[in-house]
């Protein structure tokens, strides 16, 4: 009896437990080779995407939530970025904002310094024309209060027949920097400091 | 080797994993927006199909029957886990816009389906045979779904930044219903229904 | 051949009841072209003579496509008028100066795709029409949105460009009550046939006259976007009803003996569904106009509607299980046989809550 | 709440499974022939996405982070929903016999379906809490039920309708798939 037990209960069992370890132990090496590079694909990607804005960067720090970076040229600080979010048309909209190094005493003392978009679901042909330089570079050397549709003053058109999109990328820039803005100050004066 | 020939032609023609056994619907109208994707999904389809295939083909005699499953999915996941790392490694751009499709190949019926009704039961040779031809016929399909997509939703066709043709009314207005998920659904519809009119399979 | 014979004894059985007899479908799509007469005319005053050109486009490709289809299938192509009514139709929902051959691949998506693919006349789950207009909507976005104003001038190819009451960005300079009254007469920004809301209330009134339609999904429809307007705080509800396609959807096309419920308790759902579907979408989606796509998003209920409000309708459990899903022929029979008897009971029961 | 409230949404019309994420198109087209079994499935489909979002969100972030072992996420949550589905299928089964004659034979095709396994990952993608993971899985899973009820009524009507031979079962499923997807793009940003 206990025989068959061990063969109809205990073996399976055994079996199922020797596939996993084999396959944490596979996975595990895998990891272990792919991990280094994953993150440098990843740090290259964006630091790429920095570098559209500032052309000489040479390194970037950013703090823990990692949504915002100071840019630097030999250890000169040259500007800072800040992730935002918006919600557009068909998901968020990831976007990367680069600012000019001014002082930060208020959101009202911001210059963009340009904006690039990390990743979007818009529809094609239409909200997609928010990743298109037509519309990016306005957002270039323009006020933190300049952030606004031209209909309602502001300093930037939004694209015909694509209100909504152009509306979230406005929304999404202004509250993401008003929410992350004390974490930006912390952050610059961190920096300062060392 | 006759035997291994009737099972590679069964994937590609007679058994065809997408149009006539309908099966791995997701990925192939969820990422057939470009041939690349198409290039690329059908790389990492093939090669857990192909690998699942000989691990199981192997371990055969072995495998107790009670967790059976359990083992396949066990080792399923594990190649999976392989190419996503990889792929998010060596060429992350590919990797990002198959998105969440790569590990989900975990629970694409053709895997797992192939290694339970085929690999479980035959020799190694012709599991590989199979896992070939499953492989490859899915291939054939998603690249036919993508040809479409991308040449009615773009009005060009271009391979991995090489730039092959671009059809000139289409080129200025594309069509880009073609690239939004319902592109797919019509596309695939209406392929198997001229498939079905000519002949070439039948109809359900 | 035999089987086709089954398929079309069926289908007298299931759809609406308005389209077995050939005759009454012909002349029922010919007052619907009369109809529709009025507010393609508008369209050619208000934007030129190109629009009438948009509509024999529309119309000529609607009727050829039906024709190949028809050649396809290897049956025969009867004119019975109901391309006619969909290319009309079509090109009405179309901005004034959309290319030609826009037109072309969208009617023949009409015919082709949304009513022969799916068997026909009386078959089609979805308005042709509509999903046509849609499906180029979501294809060529651009065009679709580059609306012009005006011209008031049969013979002038001119396009100022403007935006459409209901779009963002359009700002009217006079009074309220001029707003009204252009809107009313059509003279603003839009889609050819859709713009004036009078001339499509004369054909609908003719259609309505001739009892080519029933007045209870119209009013309902109106009525829900009139009362819901008229509640939601800092919405015009005179502006939502005459402004867009309301008028033409809720005359024309919601009205589709084929796409909606056959019960009037379904219609009533069906109408005030799209109507609930209209504010939503204008008011909080980010499309300025919704009643295309409240129609199409109905027509995808119909079937729910009609299996709810029908004799065994899904939740109730019926004593005899297995025919609560009567696929086979005989059951069939019996189901119509007692169908009006229960009909009635049902909508009592409702009627005491 | 509100960003909550804009999660369901967002999973459930906007960015629906099946229309727009081409997630979980098997059942989709597999059960949907009939309105019993096509509400049946949802149902069935709405329990375990909401069981199985709540344990791989727990192991994740109690177990995966902390170790450092996040590499092991699509190998633990497919036996999470393995194991998931085989213990609702025997206590379904032992506590209610009509519950099991309606569900049961649905569960097992859970466990390959791609929209079970998508929302875990798609939480976790998103770095949601456990409050947004308990509504998007709920999100997802109406969504889905919604499809599916609405594809069952409008295939039980083709059934009777004289549909071209070519077309007939699932190629016109996909041509309505098509369509659905166009109308449901109304609810965008609706959030």
């Amino acid at each position: 009896m206990s025989k068959t037990n061990f063969r109809a209960d205990i073996v399976p069992i055994l079996f199922l437990t020797v596939v996993v370890c084999i396959s944490v132990i596979a996975l595990a090496y895998v990891d272990s080779i792919t991990y280094e590079k994953i993150e440098t694909a990843k740090l290259e990607a964006f630091k790429e995407k920095l570098s559209v804005h500032f052309s000489d960067m040479t390194d970037f720090t950013s703090n823990d939530a990692n949504d915002c970076y100071v840019v630097f040229t030999d250890n000169n600080t040259i500007g800072y970025a800040v992730k935002t979010i918006g919600s557009g048309y068909g998901g968020t909209i990831e976007m990367l904002v680069a600012l000019e190094p001014t002082n930060l005493s208020s959101t009202d003392d911001l210059i963009l310094r340009g904006l690039s978009v990390i990743s979007h679901s818009e529809t094609p042909g239409l909200g997609d024309k928010i990743t298109q330089s037509f519309f990016l570079d306005q957002f270039q050397e323009v006020s933190f209060s300049g952030i606004e549709l031209s209909k309602t003053g502001g300093d930037i058109d939004a694209i015909s027949g694509a209100t909504i999109s152009s509306k979230a990328v406005i929304n999404g820039i202004v509250s993401s920097i008003e929410d992350r803005f004390d974490s930006l100050v912390e952050l610059v004066s961190s920096v300062e400091v060392s | 080797m006759v035997h291994i020939l009737k099972n590679l032609k069964k994937g590609i023609i007679n058994e065809n994993p997408v149009f006539i056994l309908l099966l791995g619907l997701c990925p192939t109208l969820a990422v057939s927006t470009s041939i690349d994707n198409a290039f690329g999904m059908t790389a990492a389809v093939m090669f857990v199909l192909i690998s699942a295939n000989i691990i199981v083909s192997l371990i055969r005699g072995v495998t107790p029957d009670r967790v059976r499953i359990p083992v396949f999915i066990v080792i399923i996941a594990t190649l999976v886990t392989i190419v996503d790392l990889t792929m998010k490694a060596f060429i992350p751009e590919l990797s990002k816009s198959l998105g969440i499709f790569i590990p989900l190949i975990v629970v694409n019926c053709i895997i797992l389906g192939r290694a339970e009704a085929f690999a479980s039961k035959n020799t190694l040779a012709d599991s590989v045979a199979d896992a070939l031809g499953m492989g490859i016929g899915f291939g054939i399909a998603i690249t036919i779904i993508s040809f479409f997509r991308q040449l009615l939703g773009t009005g060009e066709i271009t391979i991995f930044g090489t730039h092959v043709f671009s059809a000139p009314g289409l080129f200025d207005n594309p069509m880009s219903v073609f690239i939004l998920p319902m592109g797919a659904f019509l596309v695939l519809g209406c392929l198997l229904a001229t498939l079905r009119y000519m002949g070439a399979i039948e109809s359900g | 051949m035999a089987e086709e014979t089954v398929d079309q004894k069926r289908l007298v059985v299931s759809t609406s009841p308005h389209i077995h007899d050939k005759k009454n479908t012909k002349k029922v799509m010919y007052v619907v072209c009369l109809a529709l007469l009025l507010p393609i005319i508008g369209g050619v005053y208000f934007f030129g003579i190109y629009t009438l050109l948009v509509v024999l486009v529309s119309v000529i490709t609607a009727i050829t496509t039906e024709f190949l289809a028809k050649r396809l299938r290897k049956r025969e192509f009867i004119m019975d008028g109901s391309a006619i009514v969909t290319g009309m139709l079509f090109a009405l929902v179309l901005p004034p100066r959309i290319p030609l051959w826009a037109v072309i691949i969208g009617a023949a998506f009409c015919i082709a795709i949304v009513k022969e693919a799916f068997g026909g006349l009386g078959h089609n789950i979805f308005n042709p029409a509509l999903a046509g207009r849609a499906f180029i909507t979501v294809s060529f976005a651009g065009l679709m949105t580059s609306w012009i104003a005006p011209v008031k001038s049969v013979i002038s190819l001119d396009s100022i460009t403007s935006a459409t009451p209901l779009g963002e960005g359009f700002s009217y300079a006079g009074s309220t009550s001029d707003l009204y009254i252009d809107l009313l007469f059509g003279n603003v920004g839009g889609c050819i046939g859709e713009t004036s809301a009078l001339f499509i209330l004369i054909g609908g009134l003719l259609l309505l006259a001739t009892g080519v339609i029933k007045w209870r999904i119209p009013v309902v429809y109106i009525g829900t976007v009139f009362l819901l307007a008229w509640l939601i705080p800092g919405q015009d509800p005179v502006f939502h009803i005459l402004a867009g396609g309301l008028f033409l959807g809720a005359f024309f096309m919601a009205t589709d003996y084929v796409t909606c419920p056959m019960t009037a308790k379904g219609q009533f759902i069906f109408a005030f569904g799209a109507g609930v579907l209209v504010i939503l979408i204008r008011v909080y989606g980010s499309m300025p106009e919704g009643v295309a796509f409240s129609i199409l998003l109905m027509n995808a209920f119909t079937p729910l509607i009609d299996r709810h409000v029908k004799p065994k309708p899904y939740g109730y459990i019926p004593p005899e299980k297995k025919s609560r899903f009567p696929l086979k022929k005989k059951a069939k029979t019996t189901d119509v046989a007692d169908k009006p008897d229960q009909d009635s009971s049902t909508d009592k029961k409702e009627g005491k809550k | 709440m509100d960003n909550l409230f804009s999660i369901f949404i967002m999973m459930a019309l906007v960015n629906n499974f099946v229309l727009a994420k081409f997630l979980g198109l098997c059942p989709f087209f597999g059960v949907s022939k009939k309105l019993s079994s096509a509400v049946s499935m949802g149902i069935a489909v709405i329990v375990v996405m909401f069981a199985a979002s709540v344990v791989s969100w727990l192991l994740f972030y109690q177990l995966l982070v902390p170790f450092g072992i996040t590499y092991m996420r699509t190998a633990i949550f497919i036996l999470v929903i393995a194991s998931l589905v085989q213990i609702l299928e025997i206590t379904i089964r032992r506590t209610n016999v009509n519950l099991y004659n309606a569900l049961g034979i649905y569960l097992p095709l859970i466990t390959t379906n791609c929209a079970v396994l998508g929302v875990t990952f798609i939480n976790v993608d998103q770095a949601f809490n456990l409050a947004e993971t308990i509504v998007s899985a709920l999100g997802a899973g109406v969504g889905f039920t919604l499809v599916l009820a609405i594809m069952s009524g409008i295939r039980e009507k083709l059934d009777l309708a004289d549909v071209p031979k070519a077309f007939k079962g699932i190629p016109v499923a996909f041509l309505v798939a098509m369509l659905l997807g166009i109308a449901f793009l109304a609810f965008g940003g609706m959030v």
